[in-house]
């Protein structure tokens, strides 16, 4: 049996309509989106709400993570890089993570059979 | 006596005035509802805006270039500067100045710099709706035109003056600053970009519903014999029904084009039966209006697709369709449905062609000040906000602050 | 100086009925305020059909049951179609008999197939609701009836008239339609639901308010003389007062019942006083308000709960209780403190008498009719959505569109 | 003849008296706009209590300690209770009274609790705002004031009556129960604490714009005259220059000094000019308004900072700078720019000198009694929730639900 | 010391109400819950806005995490299975992941008396 | 080369400023911020709706996740405890899981150095 392995891409909302049809494109169905807030090298901007400075920190990124087995994870990964970098700050991040087992509620598939 | 009869006047005149201002709420609503949460509050803005700059403008020179003593053939009003006199009736058409002008902002929404907009507002309310108000309202050429037995243009409310002017300055806008980022795909296909509150959008319907009730009775301007009891009863009526069969009209055709009714054109067909019945409100039966709603809610159907589909135009709001074409169609109609000189009634086509001459004349009007003023903006400060700043919402970007601080906010769009 | 009396009272109606109109826009907020997200454009298209269909058959037909010449001993009117004349009359009735139509979409909220409520609406503005009104306000049997010395049902803008007709139809459709999905459990215990913005049913209490005031003012039809001038000022204060003490007796019995100062139910409590005051309003003192007022208040919390935990009635914002049972209550009550025929003014039961009696008959025809027509519509076209549609909501199901495309809405709940 | 006076008088007063009432909904949607999610229903909720509580006391008393026999040398009126009479005179003041209570509830928005919040409104329509209203409307001692030439203090609508003293309220209880948890840094740096809707912000701002020409026109009182006729018109046009004007202004401050134009303190800006021109509204010129506005603009954002970083008084919905700063400015403005009495118009510095000596007046009175009020409810019940109930919210702790219960929520909030 | 486990369950979320009742019966009693997009077998659908055809692709789902080390991971795949299959399209899928360490922030217990 | 892990605490919403601060302060940048629904020892509460009981279950939390290497796991999970416990019900997990790789998208930096 082959590893799976679930690959995790935190990048900006506004790529999420091509990236997810990027990997539709190698064969990838089964993903899960969400939105989660970032803080990286890419810096908030100061504001001023009626009179009073602040600083937004926090900025609105999204999360698709894609559990994979038979499709391989380079070329996940390949895929993303693709059709994310832009070389600004901002592109985002990919991680990688073990899977011990997937099943499919369903069928009640196990393994890979269950992506 | 004389003067029980001019308070009565003054007193409906202003309920009315009350009720017209109120319409800056309903767009307000209206044009946030339909476009996008992180544009919310440029929208409010710029519709609270060109209402303060329409106020004050519209005092500072436009009642004068509109109302002023008619000069070079009626063309145009003299103007005087800060008016005083008559304030009732200035403050009456200063409302109306201030509708014209907002409409604009629906169908430019979402990628207007903010001081480009100001600067239209500006135009609009300092020569654009002024002079085109002249002709009609002001005792210019129109108003004394005559054709084949009829004479004057008919454009009780405002039909033409306000809501045409307006849907055109808007479609001229929305032309040339182009669609948003991502309404059209590289093959030309619409994409929907649906609007942030559609519960805001509606309250705003039933708000304008209600200002409607003082634009077209109010504008019988008087309230103080008879006559005009009889006549602002009527237009109640007509208004009311105009709008209510437009809106069940449209629903209709939404249901049979799309399979399920639409809320968001169904909520624009009432808008376009008010619209539409503007100009006749007051010569059209019950009968009349009923079918003018009927035809203003198909043609809204058809006229909002055919901007967005053919014209490819971008108008988020729907406001060419609403204000442009049905305040087009709605005046025509008078010409057709006018019980005193109406060709359904056997009056000729004289109004009809007065009607249909008019429009044009507005038309070009308008359709040309407002390119060159829309052409000289771009050209100079620029119309449009960057793709950076579009991306990211106007209201951070212009306005550096967030519509709805509170609530999470849906960042992956995938259509 | 007659004419003048008239253009006043003319324009004190239709100050009225543009108030009274603005209540559609009190209802939608409030309706979908206090339902859930995902149904919010379905009340909002049903709010704004049943006012578009009621507008236009009560013109059609339904003007002419009401008021026409009194035919089958006081029965019901003679008809004429498509109404014209007094235009005045028609349009301040017509936003009355959209008034009442419109209470039964949120009883019915979020599981009612959009088709059925049409054709319900189409029922109610054709004859449920002329009918009855003929019988109190277009001279039929019960304005004449007369007992123990006293004379004429009195419900003077429409507790009965409007509310309780709305009410009895919302009490029928929502006990036919079963409750919502989730409602009840197993054991038949009720699990809160809680409406999504609380900001817009206030909001929509405030505008119903507002249009109260010219629900109950208007319906003295007149304002040209001194009695008038008196009258009009009265029912301001005696509306006003039994509001705000009803929200105040309101908020206080949920702050001891549910040891916290329920809210919704308070914002309910403030309608709960408008509706009762609405058949005594002219007939009671300002006193009389108050205890009006006070009565409503504690009658809408156990009316409510009654409603939910006794009947097990789904009424998602609680127009049963609102408009239904406070509609009976102040009719009634108008039997005890109208100044000039209650029985605590020391004028016998006869009052009291006659408001039971119209109570009931109106109570019988509307139970009988709407459980006609809400088993007909459920028979052929079904009212009910599919369990699949309603899970998902009607705006996606039955409209194809979100309300709130740009906000996260929270999927999971548990309770 | 006469009558009819009267008749159009009262309908005059009326009509105001509903557009009065419906700037509760405004003060509802500003307050509960630009404060967070989690207080929404108990800000609502305080709106409505005020407003109820408000409503009952100005009747039972507070209408005849404003309006009763002069007595104590113009100090108060000679209270009766349970006014009856003039209705028409009881609503009108009683919806100004209520609009002077409900300002206090933005500026102690989200940490007040709920009962103490029910005291002070009981106190401040009981005995606060009658005894200041009864030295400037009722007949008392500032009504009579004469210096230099000039006689009466001049608040025709309540720059003062209303809005100064609602200012001083909220002014001394914000200051009393000190800010919200998080708005001052341990350096004493003020914070953002964002609103969580603009949109209903915005549209609050629009409504009471709505009703403050029932504010302003409808203090004439009258409507039956030409002259009346002549002024109410006067008015409309006053009070629309001036908040149209207003904005602007601040708009373009904000743009200045914020680098962008900031949206909220715009929208501020607006009533701003509004609650500046309503004591003068009547005799100043479209001029004078249109400056009144201007320095109101100017002023809001200064005062709003000077509050905010100086004072280091959390109000959150700036009403101490809006009601209270510049209900003192136009008030005393009015000696400046009044055409009959004021100094630019070279009729001395009488008038400005009676102008500043009410507000003084009015200013200590309400800042003593607020005071007393405020501190004697700390020191019993308490005025302030506790920290805990802060950081969760109000909806939940004082009354037990959410008002979004359908949308997600930011928990996280970074700056 | 017994293996810890995460089981990270998708589903709909009309069904979390019933889940977390079941897996309270079996003993479990932290879960952490999100809100989720996402795409799978399960199709979205096409609708009409304002006469503009558009497609719904992503649907909304619920994420439930358990961390897991006494009770069994499988009584808890048991549990959920029976709770959640109806055998039609979106019933949803499980994921098992290792984890290395617990902490309670509370106590600072670590490992299996932290959960 | 050294571990990549990935720290997950699951708090109070209204620690999440401290903490990030802290966090930043022993020389942390990139985080990852998400609201959740958590249900552990801490208890809802019963309130009234219109005269309806109901309970509130499931309590808002914040979930902050980072992926560290060069920061030692013990490091971030002392600063953690020291910014958060309260010693009262509530004051959430730590959860510590393996990564297996990572990779920066603007650079295609992988493994620590796209830390
Ligand atoms: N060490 C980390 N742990 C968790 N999340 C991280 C980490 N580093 C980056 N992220 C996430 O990835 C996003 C992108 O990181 P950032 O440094 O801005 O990317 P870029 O390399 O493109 O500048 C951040 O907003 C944050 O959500
Ligand atoms: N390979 C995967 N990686 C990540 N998430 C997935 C994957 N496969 C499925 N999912 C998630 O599980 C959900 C249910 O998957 P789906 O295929 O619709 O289930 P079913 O097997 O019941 O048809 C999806 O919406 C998606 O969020
Ligand atoms: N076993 C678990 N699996 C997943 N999440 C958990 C688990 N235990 C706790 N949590 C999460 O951690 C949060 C805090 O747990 P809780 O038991 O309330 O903490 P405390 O120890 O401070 O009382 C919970 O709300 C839940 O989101």
């Amino acid at each position: 049996m082959s590893e799976i392995t679930k690959v995790d891409i935190i990048t900006r909302p506004s790529k999420i309509e091509d990236l997810k049809v990027a990997l539709n494109e190698i064969g990838i169905t089964g993903m899960t989106f969400s939105n989660v807030l970032g803080c990286g090298l890419q810096k908030g901007k100061t504001e001023y709400y009626r009179g009073t400075e602040y600083s937004i920190d926090l900025l609105p990124k999204a999360r698709l993570e894609i559990v994979v087995c038979e499709v391989p994870v380079d070329l996940v990964v390949e895929t993303a890089k693709k059709v994310l970098r832009t070389g600004e700050i901002g592109d985002g991040k990919i991680f990688i993570y073990p899977v011990q087992s997937v099943i499919k509620i369903r069928t009640g598939e196990e393994g890979v059979k269950a992506l | 006596m004389d003067d029980i009869k001019i308070v009565m006047d003054t007193i409906w005149v202003l309920f009315a005035t009350a009720l017209v201002f109120f319409m800056q709420a309903g767009f307000a609503m209206v044009e946030t509802g339909f476009t996008r949460a992180k544009n919310a509050g440029n929208i409010i803005m710029k519709n609270l805006m060109d209402f303060s700059v329409g106020s004050l403008m519209f005092w500072v020179i436009g009642y004068g270039l509109m109302y002023g003593a008619d000069s070079f053939g009626g063309l145009v009003g003299k103007p005087g500067f800060f008016f005083s006199g008559d304030y009732t009736s200035l403050i009456f058409q200063t409302v109306f100045c201030a509708t014209a002008a907002t409409i604009v902002s629906g169908s430019m929404a979402e990628r207007t710099k903010f001081i480009s907009y100001l600067c239209y507002s500006f135009c609009i309310s300092v020569f654009i709706y002024p002079i085109a108000g002249h002709w009609i309202w002001g005792g210019g050429w129109l108003s004394s035109l005559s054709i084949g037995g009829a004479t004057g243009f008919v454009d009780f409310a405002g039909s033409t003056v306000v809501h045409f002017v307006g849907g055109m300055c808007a479609l001229v806008g929305a032309a040339i600053i182009g669609p948003r980022i991502g309404k059209y795909t590289k093959e030309g296909k619409s994409n929907a970009i649906p609007g942030h509150s559609i519960t805001l959008g509606a309250l705003g319907v039933f708000i304008l519903w209600f200002g409607w009730f003082g634009f077209n009775p109010g504008s019988q301007l008087a309230a103080s014999s008879l006559d005009d009891a009889y006549a602002i009863g009527k237009i109640f009526v007509t208004t009311n029904l105009a709008a209510a069969v437009a809106a069940l009209v449209t629903m209709i055709i939404t249901w049979i084009r799309y399979k399920k009714p639409d809320v968001s054109m169904t909520l624009n067909g009432a808008l376009a039966g008010l619209v539409a019945i503007t100009a006749g409100c007051a010569a059209v039966s019950p009968v009349g209006a009923a079918l003018i709603g009927a035809i203003a809610g198909t043609v809204i159907v058809f006229g909002i697709e055919f901007v967005d589909k053919v014209l490819k135009i971008d108008d988020p709001v729907g406001a060419i369709g609403v204000h442009g074409i049905c305040g087009a169609v709605g005046t025509l109609l008078v010409g057709l449905f006018s019980e005193s000189t109406g060709l359904l009634y056997g009056h000729g086509v004289g109004q009809l062609a007065i009607q249909a001459i008019g429009v044009l004349a507005v038309g070009a009007w308008v359709l040309t000040t407002a390119f060159v003023v829309f052409k000289l903006i771009d050209k100079t400060i620029g119309l449009r906000v960057s793709k950076e700043e579009e991306l990211i919402g106007l209201d951070l970007e212009e306005h550096g602050m967030e519509s709805y601080a509170d609530f999470e906010l849906r960042g992956i769009q995938v259509r």
